[in-house]
């Protein structure tokens, strides 16, 4: 429950923000809706707990936005080039982590990271199959991201 | 200012009447949307337009100075809009379950209500 | 910072002065259907308390549109401005004779039918919105009435649009579908024409408030300019495709006999009056001018639609058909009203249009009896009637007479209004249409009457004998629910024809109301 | 649609969204929005929720039937316009209150009443349609 | 206004009018992949990216004209246009499986296309 | 004379007929066929009642009653009484007492007996209201009442299809010709300006100087004509046989077919005396009478040859008015007076034969002398009556009409001629009906028969000794009776002296032998007579009755034809015609006043607003070119965007924010239902209709342009929105203007359109929950499905 | 000041202009939906999520910048669940990858050689 009081603080910011202004009163209304946004999803709200790790996810964050920024530069070299040859390839990327929020985190981060793109996770949530823009060697992707992100994302959450 | 607009009004009218004027259902649904957008855009060049400066009044004044674009219209559009799209909304279900019960998209074989051999009325007394 | 914080002048932008309480009766019939409208559909699952709920609305709407004319009669033309924004700025709601009595009329219907489906309409019906349905139609229906803004009566044609739709597809035959269709997209277009006249008119003009364009377009050096000569075109396409004119009648005849018969009661009741009220409105008090040169035009269409709506009810053997096409020869015969434009002629208009209101729907309603009673509603499978009930018979026959305007009944007296009305204007064809429409309409309906009726049973029953009539006497008949709505119509129909004085008074009062428009501008703007 | 990534993340983008929503709704009176644009955005929020997680979940989440929603939005919609009737005013003739809490003012009056119901009837309408369309889906 | 102050003007000046400029270029170039597909998914694609692209369009005419106030309508863009592209993801999805002939005409052809090895 | 003005009782007499039929059918389930006697007492007063203008009437007196009925429309209910209303009155009151009484007899023991009593009395009602009505529209009014009560009366045995189809008939022709006369009383309204007729008798050339004398007198015809079955209407009339007797006795003697009579009678004055008038009623009467005999001849039907011999009389009747010639004037209205009464003599005996030998057919009767004594007596008297032999009412009757037709100037031996055939024949029919049946030796019939009851030969009797006791009372029938109505129809106050016995050898006595004697000739030859008819009828084929069905058949295959072509069923038609029409509507208001925009000049639109706009059109040429809908879907999305972005280019964010919305849901909305369906993906067009229909686009688009351009080029008053601005803020207390707009100013608008919003939601709930039947098209009564819980 | 904001801003918008440029390019010139969708859920969010937070620079406003910024996150959010919707959707519709794709590990799973 804790968690969820958690969330709710952070909607309450949220909405203060977004108002742009934090007056109690504004904070006080703002954790209201955020109640009520949360009662919507009271019964998925199991989850929330990996809220707690909230400060680590700032910095699992900034990684990402650099992988963001890299990937976009990579599809732009790869665009621009006069002739476009690649060895594009969906592999199967053994999961280590196993919880829903983990599964899923990991999942954006690689699709918004260079040259990866999650396409779909095997119903026993073993596998996580990607589409690679360009894999002349797949173990070398699967290392990658095994020790980039999945690392760092079980630093986060675990 | 207009006259871009207009052509273009008038473009959105043939096409939706085209659309409409086919036999599938399914299109004339797409016909009356792109139609609805043109009552729409002609209702909103009705009032004149002016570019970019939109009906709001700024925080620290009770009138705005510079001129700004008619309100009016933008109100109307903004009703019919929502009207349009309840409507369109309704009809496509409609077609929906007049494809499912009825089996047919080309509304010339919807035939149920006015039946293709329609009784002749009785004679004698 | 607050607005309250700086001085403004009230007065110039808000009508300061008191609303009288009774004022309030303007707004009532939209009120209390949409609230009544609203209720409903929140208890939409409880289907018993339903009817109930419904059926007092409807009631008080009655109640609420009966004070509303007398209110009028009294104080003349009254106005209420929405907000109290003063016109031509806020939306204003501007109540004549004319408003008053098709509200009172139609409210009334509704009411009749409210109390029909009690009966025709089932659980099934009343979980999926009969009558939030039925209470928002006459949202619209009283709205587009009392409404004195051009572009609000767009809103309220579309609010009885929509509703409408969904008593229309109520239950989801197959045929209802495919009415729906046609009905659905015919009836779209039309207002969307209207949408786009307005849209042009707000253009012209910059205004939507109809006392103001009466004034604006008075003003014009030339009202027969081309834009709004466009305009006014276009409005009588929209608001003859709503009316079910000949040539854009489809959708009337496709339609009306697929829904449940208390549905097409109430929709040959009100719809089509509706497009002809708003006819009148826009054309003889807004667009005079347009009304004068186009009412060759419009004698045309007056003249196809008395033809089309005639022989289309001669051509069936279904009785809803029948009934679907006499409404149109009905709308020929307020267009022709419309065509003639004079002060006789209009309130003919009216009168027929109060009549027909009322006689279609208790013929409808009479359909469904026909059915209840005879197991169909084609004529080669129904017979022996008045054997059934002697009582139903003459109701019948005196709604079958009535609707082909034979004396004494309700029909009779705007007919002559019409036909003198169209001889003094010299045109002798719109009359000879007008009484021939009538004659192929007795033909018509005695042939119903000698049918199903007088016949010993269905076709090939042996010449002399009557056979048991098919459908046996159902469950829903007893009780009052079906006889009490099919009566107090029928009596509606002999009082009118008997006493027509009233009626004449109040329609003559309404024609000259929108033919002389001084009082409307006068409510509106103030004595100015 | 069955996948755990949606899944997860949907009702948060959901709860984001009708937070969204209603402040859009709210500062319609002052900037762009207010009660139909506010509405949209919610029904968005809830179709995403219905497409994730299921209509069940989103029926069990809003509690009542999307069309009482709208219903009741329609209601206090009326309402909104018969104060004015207690104070000899036309109908729908704006009422104000504003008071103060703390520095921050409050400002409730009619019209944001009126647009509220605007909201809840377009939110119950438009989720109502898209549910039971999705509904068919999942059949 | 120091020449400094001047050039950042005509620096942000130059900036919004060369992106909307390859803005409108890079919405012809999405609407013709719209046009050409070859598949549904492809139009899926460049709708959701149409829309990505509006937002980046709102955003300088925002700059432009000086109303921040676009950027609400930018980011329910980005709210509506992920539920379109859900919608037409799951849409693929039914028709796919559902077998739908319009659709397997064009699995057909990108499975062609793969035998012919393009 | 002005005429004067009397209490309302002569009104109520005229109500009170109406009053009965309410309480007739409650009488006789009470005191069953004897209700009769008490029911009869109405009509009696109400003969009681004119009785008492008699005197003064003579005098030349006429009197007038009104009741304010519709006086915004200047309706009254009105009387007028003078002779000629006054002869009818009583014909009407008197002969209707005693059908009242013959049809408690008749109908004795019959389940309807009280409602058809009612409808005897709405009959007797609409017919007095008729003769003694003074407002044209009211005395319209009671004409189509008649019609609409004898449609009843005559389908009265409804199980028999050829009752049905008499009735329609009388309703069709009757009602029908009831239209032309509205037609002509408004005509005469709007005309002179007057509606009631003492005014317009007080100036009888009003209508003749309206310069609209054609159109009416010709309407007037026509609604005369066919109420009186005159050639080629007459075919309703012997068809109305079907109904009871006591109905055919009233119908066809006193009152419904003379109706007709009695409006030219009564129009006379105002129209009649013109060449016109001269000419055609003559020729229409003349040929009536004799067809009407001819045809008369051919039948072996009692009531048949009867109801021939009615529309003979009638044709003699129209052609004597014909004239214009008083004498001949006279003779009609002696011989209308002496028709009422031997016709519903013989007519009641006609019925009390069949009611009790079973049989109406004349070959199959004889020597019923002995079995029905009184009714034998009745007979002969009314019989002898008709044949025109002394003394009785008949014979003088054709003694002053032939003095009238051979003294009249234009056509006088002509019309004698005819007249003299006409009477000679009738001569046959009345021996045939009233003789023969009852002489010669006893024929076996169905029934035994024997005389009838009292209520049965009472009517009879009365009424054919009536017809003896005028006649030898002669002189004061023409002052009370004759004199009066002439007066009436000549429209000026006149004397006759009638006398029963000629007093010298002239003439018209050596036309009465002529015809006696030609009669009882032919009479002998009745068989002969009779076999050369019928084979003349087959020879010949066709009828205007035959011609009736044909009608009927005839306007009701049209219709359907017709209505197949405007309502075909094709929703593509209906579509094309709607567009068409739109198309001429945006194109020639503009053509017509030619009011095109001028050239306008390329707008200075910035290269990225081109870009929208561009974005726009191909938005909508890949919607038309898009070969799956599918892709027609993303291209619909296209289009919307763009249309969002020209909102938001032209300072409209509120607007573009809902496109953007409204857009993307519509296509959310579009593929989630086009999951499930299955369409076929071409919009296959053939050439021609592609060309066609894209024609009818393109006229659209440019008439809406045009007209758009026009209008914009137009400087525009913007005081609404600048009202708006100005108070936005300061009074609403709101600074985006829109929504003020939406939420306050224009508030009203709002709450309809989220009423249509909440509609929509729950149609479609509606729709997709509610699942249909299985095949059960269309159904009134409660279902008993019910639909799947929500 | 207003200057270097102004400076930031163009460069801002400039480099989010020429990211959304180039993944409209990379979907004009990939082979293949999967390989178009890396340039669209890529270098699309980027492209405008910059362009968006340009806008924030230069209105110099929290509350505009606080928005800007939930925007940004709800796009990081929501652009790689579309791409994994719509490229599983599309995979299991049956639309192959292009012929040059070597390795298809999918293929088992949805179309087993059996
Ligand atoms: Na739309
Ligand atoms: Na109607």
């Amino acid at each position: 429950m804790t968690s969820l009081f958690l969330i709710n603080i952070l909607l309450a910011i949220t909405w203060a923000a977004i108002t742009g202004s934090f007056s109690e009163i504004n904070l006080l209304f703002g954790f209201v809706l955020g109640f009520g946004g949360l009662y919507l999803i009271r019964e998925q709200a199991g989850t929330v707990a990996y809220f707690s790790r909230f400060g680590k996810a700032i910095g699992l964050a900034l990684v990402f936005v650099r992988e963001l920024i890299l990937s976009a530069w990579r599809v732009a070299r790869i665009v621009t080039r006069p002739k476009i040859d690649l060895e594009p390839g969906i592999i199967a990327y053994p999961l280590t982590v196993d919880r829903d929020f983990e599964i899923t985190m990991l999942a954006n981060l690689i699709t918004l990271t260079p040259g990866t793109l999650s396409v779909d996770v095997s119903e026993d949530r073993k596998t996580l199959y990607v589409h690679c823009i360009d894999v002349p060697d797949p173990q070398a992707t699967i290392d990658d991201i095994k020790n980039v992100f999945e690392r760092k994302i079980l630093e986060v959450f675990r | 200012m207009e006259t871009g607009v207009v052509i273009l009004i008038g473009l959105f009218f043939s096409v939706a009447v085209y659309l409409m004027l086919s036999k599938q259902l399914v299109r004339m649904l797409l016909g009356i949307a792109i139609l609805g957008n043109a009552v729409n855009l002609l209702i909103f060049t009705n009032g004149r337009l002016m570019r970019e400066v939109p009906p709001l009044i700024p925080s620290d004044l009770y009138t705005p100075l510079v001129k700004i674009a008619n309100p009016l219209p933008q109100a109307l559009v903004l009703t019919a809009i929502v009207i349009s799209f309840s409507f369109f909304a309704f009809l496509l279900v409609l077609a929906f379950r007049a494809y499912q019960e009825l089996g047919a998209d080309d509304v010339n074989q919807m035939r149920i209500a006015e039946p293709e051999h329609d009784q002749t009325p009785p004679q004698g007394y | 910072m607050a607005g309250s914080s700086v001085s403004v002048d009230y007065s110039v932008a808000m009508a300061t002065a008191p609303v009288a309480v009774a004022d309030w009766l303007i707004v009532a019939p939209s009120l209390i259907t949409i609230l009544g409208g609203a209720l409903c559909l929140m208890l939409r699952k409880n289907t018993d308390l339903q009817p109930k709920l419904g059926i007092g609305f409807l009631a008080l709407l009655v109640l609420a549109n009966f004070g509303l004319l007398i209110r009028v009669l009294d104080h003349g033309v009254i106005t209420m401005v929405m907000g109290s924004w003063l016109p031509p700025f806020g939306i204003a709601f501007t109540v004549d004779a004319l408003s008053a009595t098709l509200s009172l009329i139609g409210s009334i219907i509704a009411l009749c039918a409210g109390f029909y489906a009690t009966v025709s309409v089932d659980s099934s019906g009343r979980r999926y919105g009969f009558y939030p349905f039925l209470l928002l139609l006459m949202t619209g229906v009283c709205g587009a009435f009392l409404t004195g803004d051009i572009f609000n009566l767009y809103v309220w044609f579309e609010v009885l649009l929509i509703a409408s739709y969904g008593l229309l597809i109520l239950g989801n035959d197959r045929i209802q579908l495919d009415g729906a269709v046609k009905y659905g997209v015919l009836n779209l277009i039309g207002t969307n024409l209207f949408l786009i006249a307005t849209g042009l008119l707000y253009g012209i003009l910059g205004t939507l408030n109809m006392a103001d364009i009466a004034v604006k377009v008075a003003a014009l050096e030339n009202p027969a300019s081309g834009t709004l000569a466009t305009v006014a075109a276009l409005y009588f396409l929209a608001f003859a495709m709503k009316a079910a004119a000949f040539p854009v009648n489809f959708w009337l005849p496709a339609s009306y006999h697929t829904p449940n018969v208390v549905v097409s009661a109430v929709f040959a009741g009100l719809l089509t009056k509706v497009g002809v009220y708003a006819l009148i409105r826009v054309f003889v008090m807004l667009l005079p001018s347009s009304r004068g040169y186009m009412a060759d035009v419009i004698a045309l269409v007056a003249i196809a639609t008395l033809l089309t709506g005639a022989l289309g009810a001669l051509a069936q053997s279904e009785v809803r058909r029948i009934l679907g096409y006499l409404v149109i020869a009905g709308i020929g015969s307020m267009l022709a009203g419309v065509a003639v434009g004079s002060t006789l002629a209009l309130s003919g208009a009216i009168f027929y249009a109060v009549h027909s209101m009322i006689v279609m729907t208790a013929l409808y309603m009479a359909c469904g009896i026909m059915k209840l009673l005879g197991g169909s509603y084609n004529l080669r499978e129904l017979g022996g009637l008045y054997q059934r009930s002697a009582v139903f018979a003459a109701v019948f026959l005196i709604l079958g007479f009535a609707v082909s305007g034979l004396p004494p009944f309700s029909g009779f007296w705007p007919k002559i209004m019409l036909v003198d009305a169209a001889f003094s204007d010299g045109r002798s064809w719109l009359a000879a249409a007008i009484l021939f429409s009538g004659f192929l309409t007795t033909l018509a309906m005695g042939r119903v009457w000698i049918y199903a009726f007088w016949r010993g049973g269905p076709e090939g029953t042996p010449d002399g004998q009557a056979v048991a009539v098919a459908g046996p006497k159902s469950a829903s008949l007893n009780g009052a629910a079906v006889w009490l709505p099919l009566g107090v119509l029928t009596a509606l129909i002999v009082y009118f024809g008997l006493q027509p004085e009233w009626m004449l008074q109040l329609s003559t009062r309404g024609a000259s109301g929108v033919v002389e428009p001084l009082g409307y501008l006068r409510s509106v703007f103030g004595d100015q | 649609m069955r996948t755990i990534i949606f899944r997860t993340i949907a009702p948060y983008l959901s709860a984001l969204m009708v937070l969204f929503s209603v402040f859009v709704l709210l500062r319609g009176h002052n900037e762009p929005g207010g009660g139909f644009i506010g509405g949209l955005i919610a029904a968005s929020a809830l179709a995403i929720f219905g497409i994730a997680c299921g209509v069940a979940s989103v029926r069990r989440a809003i509690v009542f039937h999307p069309m009482s929603i709208s219903a009741f939005g329609l209601f206090i919609g009326a309402l909104a316009g018969i104060p004015s009737f207690f104070l000899g005013q036309a109908f729908m003739t704006s009422q104000w209150l504003t008071f103060y809490l703390g520095e921050v003012e409050v400002a409730l009056s009619t019209p944001l009443v009126f647009d509220i119901g605007v909201y809840l009837v377009v939110v119950g309408s438009i989720s109502s349609i898209a549910l039971a369309l999705e509904e068919r889906e999942a059949d | 206004m120091s020449p400094f102050e001047m050039f950042a003007s005509d620096f942000l000046d130059w900036a919004v009018t060369f992106s909307l400029g390859i803005l409108s270029v890079s919405f012809f170039m999405i609407v013709y992949r719209i046009f050409k597909g070859p598949s549904l998914p492809d139009r899926v694609v460049a709708l959701d990216m149409l829309v990505t692209v509006g937002i980046g369009f709102i955003a300088a005419i925002g700059v432009n004209t000086g109303y921040y106030l676009y950027i609400d309508i930018a980011i329910t863009l980005g709210l509506v246009g992920f539920l379109a592209t859900v919608a037409f993801a799951r849409f693929v999805l039914n028709r796919g499986l559902a077998g739908d002939e319009t659709i397997m005409e064009e699995v057909e052809e990108s499975i062609a296309r793969r035998e012919a090895g393009q | 004379m002005t005429p004067v003005v009397i209490d309302d009782t002569s009104l109520l007499a005229v109500l009170a007929p109406f009053a009965a039929a309410v309480v007739a059918p409650i009488l006789t389930r009470w005191l069953k066929h004897n209700a009769a006697w008490v029911l009869a007492i109405v009509p009696a007063l109400i003969f009681l009642h004119f009785a008492g203008f008699i005197e003064a009437v003579s005098q030349g007196q006429t009197f007038v009653a009104a009741k304010a009925w519709a006086p915004s429309y200047g309706v009254n209910f009105s009387v007028y009484i003078d002779g000629l209303s006054t002869l009818f009155a009583l014909l009407i009151s008197g002969i209707g007492t005693f059908i009242i009484l013959y049809a408690g007899g008749y109908l004795k023991g019959h389940p309807q007996q009280g409602r058809f009593f009612s409808f005897l009395f709405l009959f007797m009602g609409a017919m007095l209201g008729l003769v003694l009505g003074n407002n044209l529209i009211s005395l319209f009014i009671f004409w189509e009442l008649t019609s609409v009560t004898s449609f009843l009366l005559i389908g009265f045995d409804h199980l028999r299809a050829a009752s049905r189809r008499a009735a329609l008939q009388a309703l069709v022709v009757t009602g029908g010709g009831g239209l032309l006369l509205l037609a002509a009383f408004i005509l005469i309204i709007s005309a002179t300006g007057e509606i009631e007729m003492s005014t317009l008798l007080a100036s009888p050339n009003l209508i003749k100087d309206s310069g609209l004398y054609l159109p009416i007198f010709l309407l007037v015809l026509g609604g005369a004509f066919t109420k009186s079955a005159q050639f080629p209407f007459h075919f309703w009339l012997p068809n109305a046989m079907e109904a009871p007797t006591p109905v055919s006795a009233f119908l066809h003697s006193a009152t419904m077919v003379k109706a007709g009579v009695y409006l030219l009678m009564r129009m006379h004055p105002m129209l009649g005396d013109t060449v016109l008038w001269t000419t055609i009623l003559p020729l229409f009467g003349g040929v009536t009478l004799l067809v009407g005999t001819l045809l008369a001849i051919r039948q072996t039907d009692l009531k048949l040859m009867l109801a021939y011999t009615t529309v003979a009389s009638l044709g003699l009747l129209v052609m004597l008015t014909g004239t214009s010639h008083e004498k001949a004037l006279e003779g009609a209205v002696l011989y209308l007076l002496a028709h009422s009464l031997f016709k519903g003599a013989l007519f009641m005996v006609a019925g009390t034969i069949d009611h009790e030998a079973g049989t109406r057919d004349v070959t199959k009767l004889g020597g019923l002398r002995s079995a029905m004594p009184v009714t034998f007596v009745a007979a002969c008297l009314a019989g002898l009556s008709m044949a025109g032999l002394p003394p009785f009412i008949g014979f003088i009757a054709k003694e002053v009409l032939y003095y009238g037709t051979w003294g009249w100037p234009d056509y006088g031996i002509l019309i004698t001629v005819v007249a003299v055939v006409g009477n000679a024949l009738m001569l046959v029919i009345a021996a045939a009906v009233a003789i023969k049946p009852f002489f010669g030796p006893k024929v076996e019939t169905p029934k035994h028969a024997h005389e009838g009851p009292v209520l049965l030969f009472a009517g009879p009797i009365v009424l054919s000794l009536t017809g003896l006791g005028l006649a030898l009372i002669a002189h004061t029938t023409g002052v009370l009776f004759v004199g009066p109505t002439l007066s009436s129809i000549v429209g000026q106050f006149t004397q006759v002296d009638v006398h029963l016995w000629p007093t010298k050898i002239n003439m018209p006595l050596i036309l009465s032998l002529i015809t006696i004697g030609s009669g009882i000739f032919l009479f002998t030859q009745l068989d002969r007579l009779r076999g050369i008819m019928a084979g003349v009828l087959t020879a010949i084929g066709w009828g205007p009755d035959k011609g009736f069905d044909q009608f009927v058949a005839g306007i009701v295959h049209i219709s359907s034809r017709v209505t197949r072509f405007i309502q075909g069923g094709s929703m593509h038609v209906y579509m094309v015609v709607t567009f068409v029409f739109v198309g001429l509507i945006v194109l020639v208001p503009g053509y017509l006043t030619s009011s095109w925009p001028a050239m306008p000049k390329l707008p200075d639109y910035r290269f990225y607003e081109w870009g929208i706009l561009a974005i726009a059109v191909l938005g909508l040429i890949a919607v038309l070119v898009s070969k799956t809908r599918l892709t027609a879907i993303v291209s619909l999305g296209i289009q919307g965007f763009a249309v969002a972005l020209i909102f938001m280019m032209f300072g409209a964010p509120d607007l573009s924010f809902t496109q953007f919305m409204v857009e993307t849901l519509s296509v959310v909305i579009l593929a989630l239902v086009m999951t499930r369906l299955n369409l076929l993906p071409q919009d296959h067009r053939s050439t021609g209709s592609a060309i066609f229909t894209g024609l009818i686009a393109i006229a659209v688009g440019l008439g809406l342009s045009l007209t758009l351009l026009a209008i914009t080029q137009q400087p525009f008053d913007s005081r609404l929105s600048d009202f708006f601005t100005e108070y936005s803020r300061a009074i609403a207390h709101g600074r985006n203007i829109v929504n003020v707009i939406l939420v306050d100013f224009r508030g009203f608008d709002t709450l309809g359109e989220i009423a249509v919003v909440a509609l929509a939601g729950l149609c479609v709930l509606a729709l997709i929950r509610v699942k249909t039947r299985p095949d059960k098209l269309e159904d009134s009564t409660p279902k008993t499905h019910s639909a799947e819980a929500s | 000041m207003i200057a270097v904001v102004e400076i930031i801003t163009g460069v801002m918008l400039v480099a989010g202009a020429l990211f959304a440029f180039v993944a409209s390019l990379g979907l004009l010139r990939l082979k293949d939906v999967y390989m178009r969708m890396h340039a669209a859920s890529k270098a699309g969010t980027l492209g405008s999520g910059v362009m968006l937070l340009a806008l924030a620079v230069y209105a110099l406003d929290l509350a505009v910048a606080t928005r800007a910024i939930a925007g940004v996150v709800f796009f990081l959010l929501t652009a790689p669940i579309a791409a994994h919707l719509l490229a599983k959707a599309a995979y299991a519709a049956g639309y192959r990858p292009c012929a040059d794709t070597k390795k298809d590990a999918l293929e088992e799973v949805f179309r087993p050689k059996s």
